[in-house]
């Protein structure tokens, strides 16, 4: 029965998708087209990999408000590396994730030590972290050109970026950890009741600490991405994109009181936003209505889903 | 404290001079903040200089405060860069009535407001839609009537994002060219890439795209790469910030607009000075010039 | 008798100013089930966790076979042998049965890997000992009910290899046929040597089986006794250090009018087609198996679930009384006490006066908190029920689990209540303060009100009720009065519906 | 007991504010004004509003992150009614009013019929009520001048202006409301444990909905207040603004898992923030450095305060 109920979430969310899609493809006349899923898929590497580390927060009970300030610490750090210091683009990827996987760990720290709401602490290293990216940079937009083209270029013959495939990878590989492993379902315990797991002998400051250097580094490979694809290195990267990954997360029902979430449904709420976006620009709708529209996009298809899973499980009920 | 106090009245004063900025966060503003510390250096015996921005360019009422801030603190002379033509006009009629000098730089206040208020603050800064059209000109020149073109603009509630615009606009008309579209990239290259990728798909003829700064034409000749269509949309941007020099050179950028930032404020600071001394004003137009490769 | 498994000395145990466990002295003997009694905050829960290791820093002896013995954490703890099922439910909603079963502990491959048909086949043997084989282990723990999720605790502890167990109210939520299971699989570890420490208020089951019986007062041991010959007056008598007169509720004269009438009632997953009515002046027992229906059954009266058919009529009204939200019931006059304490029931970090208030505060004016009133209301509720507490500021969930429960009934005494619906009342309650509270709901009913009374304990049933109703799988399966009622009958009804497997799901 | 706790922690605040003050007032030389003080006192009463109607929120179980839109959306709507259509300033105070308030009993209807997490519901509204803010402006900043001059001029003798006389006459009331009525208990009630409170005839719904409400008509006056001291409407008014008010909130010990909070200790809150914002552009800081610190202070003051918490409760048990 779980299993079928899940499914059934499942299908919901797509079809959200197929209607948003459909939608957009009525309104405009060139939006159903390779090129258009080409920027869609573009565009989401870096959205879906920042939602992913969120994803891994929010279900073990935390938040991480950083992830766009470390993405952006991670596209600077490579900047300074290859623009300023002509290192090797491996040497400076390592240097940004490192710096990244960093950013995540002081997270991790700062909850576990000082015992503060995760919010709290990653607002500070947000506004913190925000500030070493203009200082790593000098506040400047570094060009890099092509120098992670590989990222970006699309890989033979699939029509899709090494980063998509790398942000679906992962996505696969996540949603693997988090239910296939004693990892992942120890993360869930924890966002479910950190005092009942404590209580069983798992260490909830272990698995925090985990999850947010994941995001961590997650949102520095996020960072990079978003290099990768406009090919400069620019230290307002990122701004905001917190927001858009929690709504992403919680689109696909990840709970912001955690301990339930799935990686896939992440990313299908990432391609539902992608694709908004996309649509929107795609129309040419004036700003004001592309933020009423965007509005109603998140509280609308959270709102459906929970209509849904209301109707199912009275459904249920009556029929038992 | 005392010291300082006894300096104050003992010598005649060094002036104090606040440059409040937009986001210093921007390379702009930052260029302009920088280039004013250095003629500060140079003129050490002259002025003292106290530098301050806002961390968002739409949060106007941190900018208030940092006025009400300077006038706390007595300076001189205010030199702003107002982040918005209109809401910034109260508080500097405040700061003027306690004899403060202002010096409106960079985004030209609202003469409306001002003459509601009774202001009249000097303006020493670039024609920013002067500057549009003249590197649109250098666009439409590559392009035939009823060509296809977009505008990708910056804040649309900002006035040299406007001014902008419109320049942009009279180029296009000028030109007899086709705009098929006008979005905002909110300044950022992330969302004028997403805009820019969404105008390719759905104008396949799009001949160019004209760029409110150059970040967003950054974004914009990311998004036309990986749309495939390297050399057949040109793009157009503003500002003249070090990333784009390396796209000027590859023609990926045709054209930019250099409003030399880092004699931007200079050029305020010393209207300011000259204010302080003959307590007399005027408005001051700087230089704009189209840069190409 | 041979050495002691478990040695304890001059223990002591202390909260802030409140000492909990004071120079405590206890033995345990291999093989041997152990009962430990007391009254409601007498420190048993606070000294069991300190033998399983989750309240490590004590002052005091432990030792263990003979070695010192001074655990860290559970884990260190289960190392050595001692587990402990805990008196507060903490089955994970969002985890499946399995899961919940082997959380500490689960099973992996390649150091890391879930090894899911393991952690199945280990679930499926851990769940038949307990009389649970027909649950299927994947099952989200969020769809069973608290007898069920007690079971699953009690599940867990036996599956791990043990010496010493320690149950701490394993029987609170449990129904006869349940505690039954229970019984034969103790009785079982203890002829392999397992030494058990057997907390309980329901002091008949100890005689039948435990060997002996120690009562803590205080945080003191008083006594230890064999358990088969100490008599139940006189455990209450050492519990509660004098000579406590046996309080046995007087029946009421004669039942009023009907004050709750239902017809036809089906609600939540099992209710259907449920009629009855209550009295003014009548206490009405509700009975069955874990699942039955009951609690449904009290949720969807008092509006906090909703109805999907039937109706409910109060007083002499000639409309039914349609509860659209919890609100309106109260402000119908009907009252409920959940059975799911900690999360339903309780303010956790709020003091005690303001738990014992919210039902309704005393006001100046229409919205002004009349403090003094509600200090006042708070002590009449301390003082009538006889909570435990270091005062009336103490955080709520400080109190021992049975002083919880005294003040979540104690804060409806401030309104007109012309409906009690009671879901367990006396979870966790010891045996005075039960009766206090049996001598309570005794006086409402003579005061008119009209009680309806779900328990699982059916002495309590017995002793309090004057009709019992019984519930098979939602539907009434028996009526019997104070009178006709006799566990043989009682247990059939109960049985009625579960032709075969007592879950409903297979 | 618990009264004097929250005593020491209000000392504690305040110390916290006093070491900020005397930090910027050795670094800096013209700190310590009356000038300054009222730049600190005119910057407050937006940011206090909006803290106290997010406290209310946030004690409830919710978080309200649209608090910064809604006080747009009734600037935009007194501008619109004072510039474009001449009305009296009175008549558009009301319009304004109630248009924020609308805003907030959308969340709050949201929030109780979709049973959404109130996260995603603000964070659908916020976008949503920035585009109405742009859409009733024409995304143009509306010119006012004096119009609302009398929240903003100082009264008389005291040197502090009308805005922040009411900012901290409503701080004053709401923490009556919050400690002295029903209706605050109720609050406290339902954020603790929404589900126990429902079944002791509490409607949670009720109170969320009037919680959200009160949050929407103060963030309407928190943006009336900032139209007071910009003398225009700004379509962009209060962007981020929910994140400061958020962070003020939680500096004065207010709880993101409900149930606990004090309006008092939000305004110190602000008033810290205001300071270090304030003593922060004294000082001229370069802006990357100002992220730095802003950050280093809200995971400091929160951070200080969990430590002092922990080490009160420590001595507390070993006395015994
Ligand atoms: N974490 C705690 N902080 C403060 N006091 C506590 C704490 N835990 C327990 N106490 C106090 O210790 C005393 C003993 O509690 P304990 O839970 O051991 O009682 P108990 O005998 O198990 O009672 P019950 O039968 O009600 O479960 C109580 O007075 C309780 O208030
Ligand atoms: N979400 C759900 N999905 C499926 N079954 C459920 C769900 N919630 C409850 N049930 C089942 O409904 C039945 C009725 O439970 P209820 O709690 O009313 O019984 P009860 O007689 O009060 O027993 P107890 O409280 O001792 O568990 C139980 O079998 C329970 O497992
Ligand atoms: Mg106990
Ligand atoms: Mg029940």
């Amino acid at each position: 029965m779980p299993r079928l109920r899940h499914y059934s979430e499942f299908l919901f969310l797509a079809l959200l998708l197929a209607a948003l899609a459909g939608l957009f493809g009525v309104l405009s006349d060139h939006f159903w087209s390779v090129a258009t899923l080409q920027t869609i898929t573009n565009r989401i590497p870096a959205l879906a990999l920042a939602a992913l580390g969120m994803t891994f927060v929010l279900i073990a009970g935390g938040i991480d408000l950083s992830v766009g300030s470390v993405s952006a610490v991670a596209g600077a750090v490579f900047g300074w590396c290859v623009a300023d210091h002509n290192l090797s683009v491996g040497v400076a990827f390592g240097a940004a994730l490192t710096a990244a996987l960093g950013c995540g760990l002081l997270n991790g720290t700062l909850v576990n030590v000082l015992l503060m709401p995760s919010f709290i602490v990653t607002l500070g290293v947000l506004e913190a972290a925000r500030g070493a990216a203009y200082l790593v940079t000098g506040s400047q937009t570094k060009y890099l050109g092509e120098k992670l083209g590989w990222l970006q270029d699309s890989v033979a013959g699939l029509g899709l970026s090494g980063a998509f495939l790398l942000a679906a990878g992962l996505t696969i590989g996540a949603q693997f950890v988090l239910t296939r492993t004693v990892l992942g379902r120890q993360m869930v315990a924890v966002g479910t009741n950190a005092e009942a797991a404590r209580l069983v002998g798992i260490s909830p400051s272990r698995i925090r600490a985990i999850v947010f250097a994941l995001a961590g580094g997650l949102a520095g490979l996020a960072g990079l991405c978003h290099v990768a694809r406009l090919g400069a290195a620019d230290p307002n990267a990122g701004s905001g994109i917190e927001l858009s990954a929690i709504a992403a997360a919680v689109i696909g029902g990840t709970s912001l009181m955690g301990g339930r979430g799935s990686m896939l449904a992440t990313f299908i709420g990432v391609l539902i936003i992608a694709t908004l976006e996309a649509g929107l620009a795609h129309l040419g709708v004036s700003e004001p209505m592309k933020r009423v529209a965007t509005g109603i996009v998140i509280v609308g298809a959270v709102g459906a889903e929970a209509v849904r899973a209301r109707l199912a499980a009275r459904r249920m009920r009556l029929a038992a | 404290r005392s010291d300082s106090a006894v300096a104050t009245s003992a010598a005649p004063a060094k002036p104090r001079v606040a440059l409040v900025m937009k986001s210093l966060a921007n390379e702009f503003f930052g260029t302009m903040a920088a280039g004013a510390k250095a003629h500060q250096r140079d003129h050490a015996a002259g002025y003292d200089l106290i530098v301050n921005g806002i961390k968002n360019e739409t949060d106007l009422g941190e900018q208030v405060s940092l006025v009400e801030q300077m006038v706390a603190m007595r300076v001189d002379a205010i030199v702003i860069a107002p982040a918005d033509s209109k809401a910034l006009v109260p508080v500097l009629k405040r700061a003027a009535a306690a004899g403060i000098a202002i010096i409106n730089i960079d985004n030209r206040l609202d003469p409306a407001a001002l003459k509601d208020a009774g202001l009249a603050v000097p303006f020493v800064g670039p024609d920013n839609r002067a500057g549009a059209v003249a590197v649109g000109r250098i666009v439409a020149a590559r392009l035939a009537p009823g060509d296809a073109v977009a505008i990708i603009e910056g804040i649309p509630t900002a006035d040299n994002g406007r001014q902008r615009r419109l320049g942009f606009e009279d180029a296009i008309k000028e030109a007899k060219l086709k705009l098929v579209s006008t979005q905002s990239g909110q300044w950022e290259m992330e969302r004028a890439s997403t805009v820019a990728s969404a105008l390719l798909n759905a104008h396949a003829d799009l001949k160019a795209i004209f760029c409110g700064n150059d970040n967003m034409a950054l974004g914009a000749v990311a998004a036309i790469r990986a749309a495939g269509r390297e050399g057949r949309v040109l793009v157009a941007g503003f500002d003249n910030i070090k990333a784009v020099q390396p796209l000027l050179a590859s023609g990926a950028v045709i054209a930019t607009a250099d409003q030399h930032a880092d004699r931007l404020a200079v050029f305020g600071i010393e209207v300011a000075l000259v204010a302080l001394k003959t307590k007399q004003t005027a408005d001051r137009a700087t230089p704009v010039d189209v840069v190409t490769r | 008798m041979p050495a002691d498994r478990l040695h304890v000395s001059a223990l002591r145990k202390s909260f802030g100013a409140n000492v909990v466990l004071r120079e405590l002295d206890f033995a345990l003997a291999p093989g041997e089930i152990h009962a430990l009694v007391g009254s409601n905050g007498a420190g048993k829960s606070t000294f069991s966790k300190i033998l399983a290791g989750l309240l490590p820093r004590a002052a005091g002896g432990l030792k263990l076979d003979g070695r010192d013995y001074r655990p860290v954490d559970r884990r260190a703890a289960h190392a050595a042998g001692v587990v402990m099922v805990l008196q507060e439910l903490s089955v994970l909603p969002t985890l499946s049965v399995a899961e919940n079963l082997f959380l500490g502990d689960l099973p992996a491959r390649f150091g890391g890997l879930l090894d899911i048909r393991r952690l199945h086949e280990r679930a499926r043997a851990a769940l038949d000992r307990v009389g649970l084989g027909t649950l299927d282990p994947d099952t989200p723990a969020s769809a069973l009910g608290v007898g069920h999720q007690q079971l699953i605790e009690i599940a867990a502890g036996l599956a791990q290899e043990c010496r010493v167990l320690i149950l701490d109210e394993p029987t609170a939520a449990l129904t006869g046929a349940e505690t039954e299971t229970l019984f034969a699989l103790l009785r079982d570890l203890r002829a392999r040597d397992v030494s058990i420490l057997y907390i309980s208020h329901r002091l008949d089951e100890i005689a039948g089986l435990a060997d002996r019986v120690s009562v803590l007062r205080d945080g003191r041991l008083v006594a230890t006794r064999p358990a088969r010959t100490t008599s139940h007056q006189e455990l209450v008598e050492l519990m509660a250090g004098a000579a406590a007169a046996a309080i046995t509720a007087a029946r009421a004269p004669t039942p009023g009018e009907p004050v709750l009438r239902l017809r036809d009632i089906s609600a939540g997953h099992v209710v259907r087609s449920v009629s009855l009515e209550v009295r003014s002046g009548e206490i009405v027992g509700l009975g069955g198996l874990v699942g039955a229906g009951r609690t449904e059954l009290l949720r969807a009266i008092f509006g906090a679930d909703p109805l999907d058919g039937g109706s409910i009529l109060l007083d002499a009204d000639a409309a039914p009384f349609h509860p659209t939200s919890t609100r309106a019931a109260v402000q119908r006059g009907l009252a409920f006490i959940p059975e799911d304490r900690k999360h339903h029931g309780l303010f956790g970090p709020l003091s005690v006066v303001v738990n014992a208030s919210i039902a309704r505060l005393p006001t100046r004016g229409l919205v002004v908190i009349d403090r003094g009133d509600e200090a006042a209301a708070a002590d009449r509720v301390i003082a009538a029920l006889q909570v435990r507490c270091a005062g009336p500021e103490q955080p709520i969930v400080e109190l021992s689990g049975g002083n919880q429960q005294k003040v979540v009934i104690g804060r409806w005494l401030g309104r007109e209540v012309r409906v009690w619906l009671l879901d367990e009342p006396t979870r966790g309650v010891d045996v005075s303060a039960r009766r206090g509270i049996h001598a309570l709901l005794r006086e409402r009913a003579e005061a008119g009100a009209a009680l309806l009374v779900a328990s699982s304990d059916y002495d309590e049933l017995a002793a309090l009720c004057d009709r019992v109703i019984v519930l098979s799988r939602g539907v009434v399966a028996g009526e019997f009065t104070a009178a006709t009622l006799n566990p043989a009958a009682f247990t059939t009804a109960a049985f009625r519906e579960f032709a075969t497997a007592p879950f409903p799901n297979n």
